[in-house]
């Protein structure tokens, strides 16, 4: 447990510290020392903003990334069991996931307003959907043979196999999903928002208040480690049954 | 009346660009509540003539008839026990989920369920495993959670690929009667794959002795032995030596014939 | 490759290169026009303009050494002076026309809207290109001037490009926008119900042409021809308002009949300090810096 | 089977382009923000006739190849040791998840301060953006590899990097391709991003320009290109899949039987 | 002079939080150049005492001593033909590559490596089929493919876990007098896992029956059979019958003894 720890706390100190010592007489603007920043850090981000500002922006987060799970697990198992499907959508997809959410907005815009959250909340929900939806697919197809071969012969549904059997590759997805999940909660406060952590790091970068702007890349940063703990809590369960196999086979040496 | 018809089935692969013709002409009729076993050379076809049966694999010509409706899927009823048990059980369920599973589907009650798994589960000796996930199990176990499952589920055909490849001689003789007990007592038509030629006399009602690849059915042997059997005296039967002998100088003929390279060193 | 290609030092042949930070938009037309007639050539300067999509990209680019010189709106050079930025300013860039309602910038609301006048913006949502600058700024006080309360009024931020398409959806009540944007959205049927720059200050001072102390004052001759260059082109930019139009075509790609009708700012060679401070002033009121930044500093 | 496959996907396609051309047509949406498809492929056919147009491309086509090799080439190596060594995936674990989450974007800053609107900009952008893809596609493939097939190896004396070869990497292959293909589209969206918003030569720059002109058709004809893009990537990736992962149970059971 | 020694070893492994004693308690010897066959009940332990003599997994206590070093890794010159054959060929090489791949790792020439390879494959009747992936194969073929490989490498320590569980009885025979061929010429040291009593007897000098979960050995039986062996002949001799039928009892006895629950039904 203590291993566990230390193991987690020891590359972060050591980097923390090099940012720390490399930065503290510092005179650039724009890399002011780390003791500025964790100065300015609790004003800036634990008063009136912790409601108005990380909220709201975690609201939309957490709707959106769980859009996108439900929508990508069943629509990935659908295209993954289907080759016809996969054939008739993957071009168009591939298509909708190359276009750059900055120029993907106005046009979810023009259908789910401007203002508001619900065009927030699509812009991250389209853009994890993908990672979701592409591991779903890909860890469907990967199913073995025989265990697709066992539930068809007792006719279970087949859902019920391919789910948990291409698990690990899902949820190797969905990690991945939540760090885009982050990108794009940014990303969308970049348009039409009046709140938000996005909001307000950009608003800190525009008006040049540069300490200010590194505590939001630090609270970011902070959010995604806090999300990814819980997904991993999350996972841990989920796949315990994987995580057992893998390691009493790999317990050898 | 027959329950099975397995008629001019032929299957040929595509290994690497070029045609591999597995099995080239299968006829037989399995009649209801009959146990027929099937040996022949390794490679010669047994697993992708269940495959067939079991409605997994399309034949390249000829068809399967169940009940007298031509199989294009799965067909109900049916349970299979295959020849790659380890990664036909579900690894993230334990030993009675696994069991289990398939009787949720046929929508058993849940006392009725219990009832079944634990009678299952105690016939082939597993019962103190029922929470082990698969792979805490050794192989010779696993092999015996895929045939619990397949006799829990109570099927009216059963389709079994060397089931009892991986235990020891004390179970395997064990397993054999409890086969032929359920077999008895529930009237199932089962199909088993073997490549022990005194298992297949031991159980079967008749033996169908298949060639080397491309295959055909080399012969139909009939087991005229008594309904009663027992590993002592039935082993020690005459006809069953006879059989036996017959049965081994087919394989044995069949492997010859068609071999793709002989054993040397 | 040799001193040669360095931008901002001075090359074997006499001519020294700088890279420029502009905006792909109307309001440097002159430095295009200025080019185009030779005019920063005559001084020995070979600028290479480099399109970026605002001044919050520029202002580092140029403090870092990136560019030599840029283009920024007159508000976000303000905030970035009082947080001690040292920036130069070198020449003027644009102004409004001074005619309300004939300008290039201006508040559009639907054609059937409520809305007639500045003072019922207040607690109206209006969609504006950036939170916390120029516009806001602008808008606040004609807003105040007019009996309003600008503090009603709830801002979202859009790019210009969607807000006509914003307020056409209803999603605002309100959006201020620039050209080609003010034209479009004009054609589109909608009104412009206050022109923000041209009733803060009739000559209002919009955006300007800046670079780093340090540059300045480590090569005060390229910045003098520069400015010397940028005045000549702010001049014939002004008089010559059809090449101006016509220059657009090179830079952006605006509609040949938007081009037409668009409204072009004014062009004086001369910066007005006196709307600069109003500008200063107004950025102090509504927040958006704590403290006025020297504009003997800032300004040439 | 080949032909019947990019058939259909011509077909999604093609339905894709129906919905956006009755969309406006029918009134549904405003085509002053959201032209018919058709006018689309009008203003995309004029732009095929421009070299702007064509340097633009080669400009972004290059920077998105070069950000993406180099993702491609530290993700692997980077995540085939770390996933490897037990101590390293421990220790790195937390870090990499603070620094995965960093939105590329909010790097933005940073990089016009380093770089300014050179391509260089763009690169480090997608790169940063494009590793993490690679990295953790890598590290959940690696964790996958059978514990009989290591064990195998293991016993038949493979040296280390033979099974790196031999086990790890056939194993993770299907994860790389999958982290080729998600980092690939991050990388191109990264790529027009750092174009548009920095203003480093690209497309992206063109689209940047043509919206700030109000140049609607021209804008959604430069997003097509872009998406077209994707798909062109995308099929690449594809046919390297069917190439290397013939063995894989994915791709042989869409072998006709 | 043993070249491998089993001291002490013990295993017990965690299922669902609670330990599992696997095997309590087994010391052995094996001397150089030796052919010992293990059997015990299913879930004995075989398989587990196999992968601690290969190095696979680390014992509970005990050891394990490869020519007087104690195995904490993979040890050199060995050869392991695993009980889950299916899983242990790599999926993405043809059966030539899966047995020619540790010959590369072995540094020997290409020249070598073919003949090696074409060899082996031809003695387990596989030559046609070098070109066909693992899962082209039928079971009974993946299984001659993985025994293949083990020969082709010529260890200097073969340990085999069930190796002919999956083909036909004649390639049975032929795969037996093939491992005894290869065991003479080369003088290799060889532990067999069988569950096929005749086949323990027929191949091995020693038989070590070990005792249900918690596992120790039962008896050492030493085979008494003349060193020629062949399937006719052996197998009618009269000594063949009396060891067959004592290790039969053995193992009957091992699996009363702790048996976890009989089969009932
Ligand atoms: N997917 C496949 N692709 C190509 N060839 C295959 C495929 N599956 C099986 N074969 C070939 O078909 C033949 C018959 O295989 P099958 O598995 O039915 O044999 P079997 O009788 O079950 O053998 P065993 O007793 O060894 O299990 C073999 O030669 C095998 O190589
Ligand atoms: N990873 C594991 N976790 C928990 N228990 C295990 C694990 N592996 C094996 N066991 C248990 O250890 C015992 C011995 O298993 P092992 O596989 O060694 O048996 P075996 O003698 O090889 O049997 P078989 O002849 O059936 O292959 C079994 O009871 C099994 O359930
Ligand atoms: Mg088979
Ligand atoms: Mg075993």
């Amino acid at each position: 447990m203590i291993r566990r720890i230390v193991a987690a706390v020891a590359l972060p100190v050591v980097l923390i510290a090099l940012w720390w010592l490399l930065t503290a007489n510092s005179t650039s603007y724009f890399w002011p020392p780390l003791a500025d920043i964790l100065k300015v850090l609790p004003d800036t981000w634990f008063g009136e903003r912790a409601r108005t500002d990380i909220a709201p922006s975690i609201a939309r987060l957490l709707i959106g990334y769980l859009c996108a799970l439900v929508i990508g697990v069943a629509a990935g198992v659908a295209i993954g069991i289907s080759p016809v499907l996969r054939a008739l959508t993957e071009p168009s997809l591939e298509f909708f996931r190359a276009i750059p959410p900055p120029v993907l907005v106005p046009v979810i815009a023009l259908f789910a307003g401007y203002t508001g959250s619900l065009s927030k909340v699509i812009t991250i929900a389209l853009g994890c959907l993908w990672p979701i939806l592409l591991n779903t697919v890909e860890g469907v197809r990967g199913v073995d043979e025989v265990l697709l071969d066992t539930a068809r012969s007792y006719r279970l549904p087949r859902h019920s196999v391919i789910l948990p059997a291409a698990g690990p590759q899902i949820a190797a997805g969905a990690r991945q999903a939540l760090s885009i999940a982050v990108i794009l909660m940014v990303i969308s406060e970049l348009f039409g928002a009046s709140n938000g952590i996005g909001a307000s790091v950009v608003q800190f970068q525009r008006s040049f208040a540069v300490p200010q702007m590194w505590t939001g890349i630090i609270v970011l940063g902070l959010l995604g480690v806090l999300l990814s703990l819980i997904f991993r809590v999350a996972e841990h369960r989920a796949l315990a049954w994987y995580r057992g196999w893998r390691d009493a086979e790999r317990a050898s040496r | 009346m027959s329950v099975l018809e397995v008629a001019g089935l032929a299957k040929t692969y595509q290994r690497n660009r070029k045609p591999l013709e597995a099995i080239r002409e299968l006829t037989f009729t399995v009649d209801a509540g009959q146990l027929v076993c099937v040996v022949g050379p390794s490679g010669a076809g047994k697993t992708t003539l269940l495959r067939c049966i079991a409605g997994l694999l399309e034949p390249t010509s000829g068809e399967v008839r169940l009940n007298g409706e031509k199989v294009t899927g799965p067909p109900r009823g049916m349970a299979v026990v295959f020849q790659e048990y380890g990664r036909s059980l579900f690894p993230w369920m334990t030993v009675r989920q696994n069991v289990e599973r398939p009787l949720i589907e046929k929508r058993l009650s849940k006392p009725d369920r219990r009832a079944a798994v634990d009678e299952a589960l105690s016939a082939v000796g597993l019962l103190d495993s029922h929470d082990a996930h698969p792979w805490q199990l050794s192989g010779g176990m696993q092999q015996r959670v895929a045939i619990a499952r397949a006799i829990a589920y109570q099927p009216s055909v059963l389709v079994m690929d060397e089931p009892f490849a991986a235990v020891d001689a004390q179970t395997r003789a064990e397993l054999e009667d409890l086969v032929r007990s359920i077999w008895q007592r529930l009237n199932v038509t089962i199909v088993f794959v073997t490549h022990d030629i005194d298992e297949a006399v031991y159980l079967g009602q008749r033996v169908l002795v298949l060639s080397n690849r491309p295959t055909v059915v080399l012969e139909d042997v009939t087991v005229d032995l008594p309904a009663e059997r027992d590993q002592i005296s039935t082993r020690s039967h005459a006809r069953f030596a006879e059989l036996r002998a017959h049965v081994y100088r087919l394989v044995q003929q069949a492997k010859k014939g068609l071999r793709e390279t002989s054993p040397t060193l | 490759g040799g001193s040669d290609d360095e931008p901002g030092q001075t090359g074997a042949d006499g001519t020294t290169k700088l890279s420029v930070g502009v905006i792909p938009i109307l309001d440097v037309a002159p430095i295009y026009l200025g080019i185009e007639q030779g005019f920063f050539k005559e001084q020995g300067l070979e600028l290479e303009l480099q399109k970026a999509q605002g001044g919050a990209a520029i202002v580092p680019a140029v403090v870092s050494g990136q560019y030599q010189l840029g283009y920024s709106n007159t508000t976000s050079l303000l905030i970035a002076a009082s947080q001690g930025l040292s920036l130069k300013v070198v020449a003027n860039g644009n102004n409004s026309t001074g005619e309300p309602g004939k300008d290039f910038g201006g508040v559009v609301v639907p054609e059937n809207s409520p809305i007639r006048s500045a003072a019922d913006l207040a607690g109206k949502r209006v969609a504006i290109n950036t939170l916390q600058n120029i516009n806001t700024t602008t808008v606040n006080k004609v807003v105040r001037d007019d009996g309003g309360d600008p503090s009603k009024i709830s801002y979202t931020e859009l790019a210009f490009p969607e807000i006509p398409a914003a307020v056409a959806n209803g999603d605002v009540d309100a959006g201020q926008v620039v050209e080609p944007f003010l034209t479009i959205a004009q054609q589109q049927g909608m009104r412009v119900i206050a022109s923000n720059f041209a009733q803060t200050d009739p000559k209002l001072n919009v955006g300007m042409y800046f670079t780093s102390q340090q540059y300045a004052s480590q090569n005060a001759d390229v910045v003098e021809k520069f400015a010397t260059a940028m005045k000549q082109s702010l001049n014939y930019a002004d008089d010559n308002p059809e090449a101006a139009r016509e220059i657009l075509s090179s830079y952006t790609e605006i509609e040949p009949e938007i081009r037409e009708a668009v409204t072009l700012p004014q062009w004086p060679e001369q910066i007005d300090t006196n709307s600069v401070q109003v500008l200063s002033d107004l950025a102090l009121q509504d927040g958006l810096i704590e403290e006025q930044p020297d504009l003997t500093e800032l300004l040439p | 089977m080949r032909s019947s496959r990019t058939g259909l996907g011509l077909l999604g396609l093609l339905l894709v382009a129906a919905v956006f051309e009755v969309l406006p047509r029918a009134g549904l949406v405003n085509r002053d923000y959201l032209p018919p498809a058709s006018e689309m492929a009008g203003k995309l056919a004029e732009l095929l006739g421009d070299s702007a147009f064509w340097t633009a491309t080669g400009q972004t086509l290059r920077g998105w190849g070069a950000g993406l090799a180099v993702a491609m080439v530290a993700g692997v190596a980077a995540g085939a040791v770390i996933g490897s060594v037990p101590v390293l995936r421990e220790f790195t674990a937390s870090t990499i998840e603070f620094l995965r989450p960093i939105p590329s974007v909010a790097l933005i800053p940073l990089v016009v301060l380093i770089y300014g609107s050179r391509p260089e900009s763009a690169l480090v952008l997608v790169v940063y953006a494009a590793l993490w893809q690679v990295l953790v596609q890598v590290l959940y493939g690696v964790a996958d590899v059978d514990p009989v097939a290591r064990d195998t190896a293991r016993s038949y004396g493979f040296s280390k990097l033979s099974i790196a070869r031999n086990i790890l990497l056939p194993t993770a292959l299907p994860y790389i391709l999958t982290g080729f293909r998600l980092a690939a589209a991050v990388a191109l969206i990264l790529e027009i991003t750092a174009e548009l918003v920095i203003g480093v030569p690209g497309l992206g720059q063109l689209i940047g320009v043509a919206q700030s002109s109000g140049a609607v058709p021209r804008t959604y004809a430069l997003v097509i290109v872009v998406g077209l893009i994707g798909v062109f990537v995308n099929s690449l990736a594809r046919m390297l899949e069917r190439r290397l992962l013939h063995w894989h149970p994915s791709v042989r059971r869409e072998v006709p039987a």
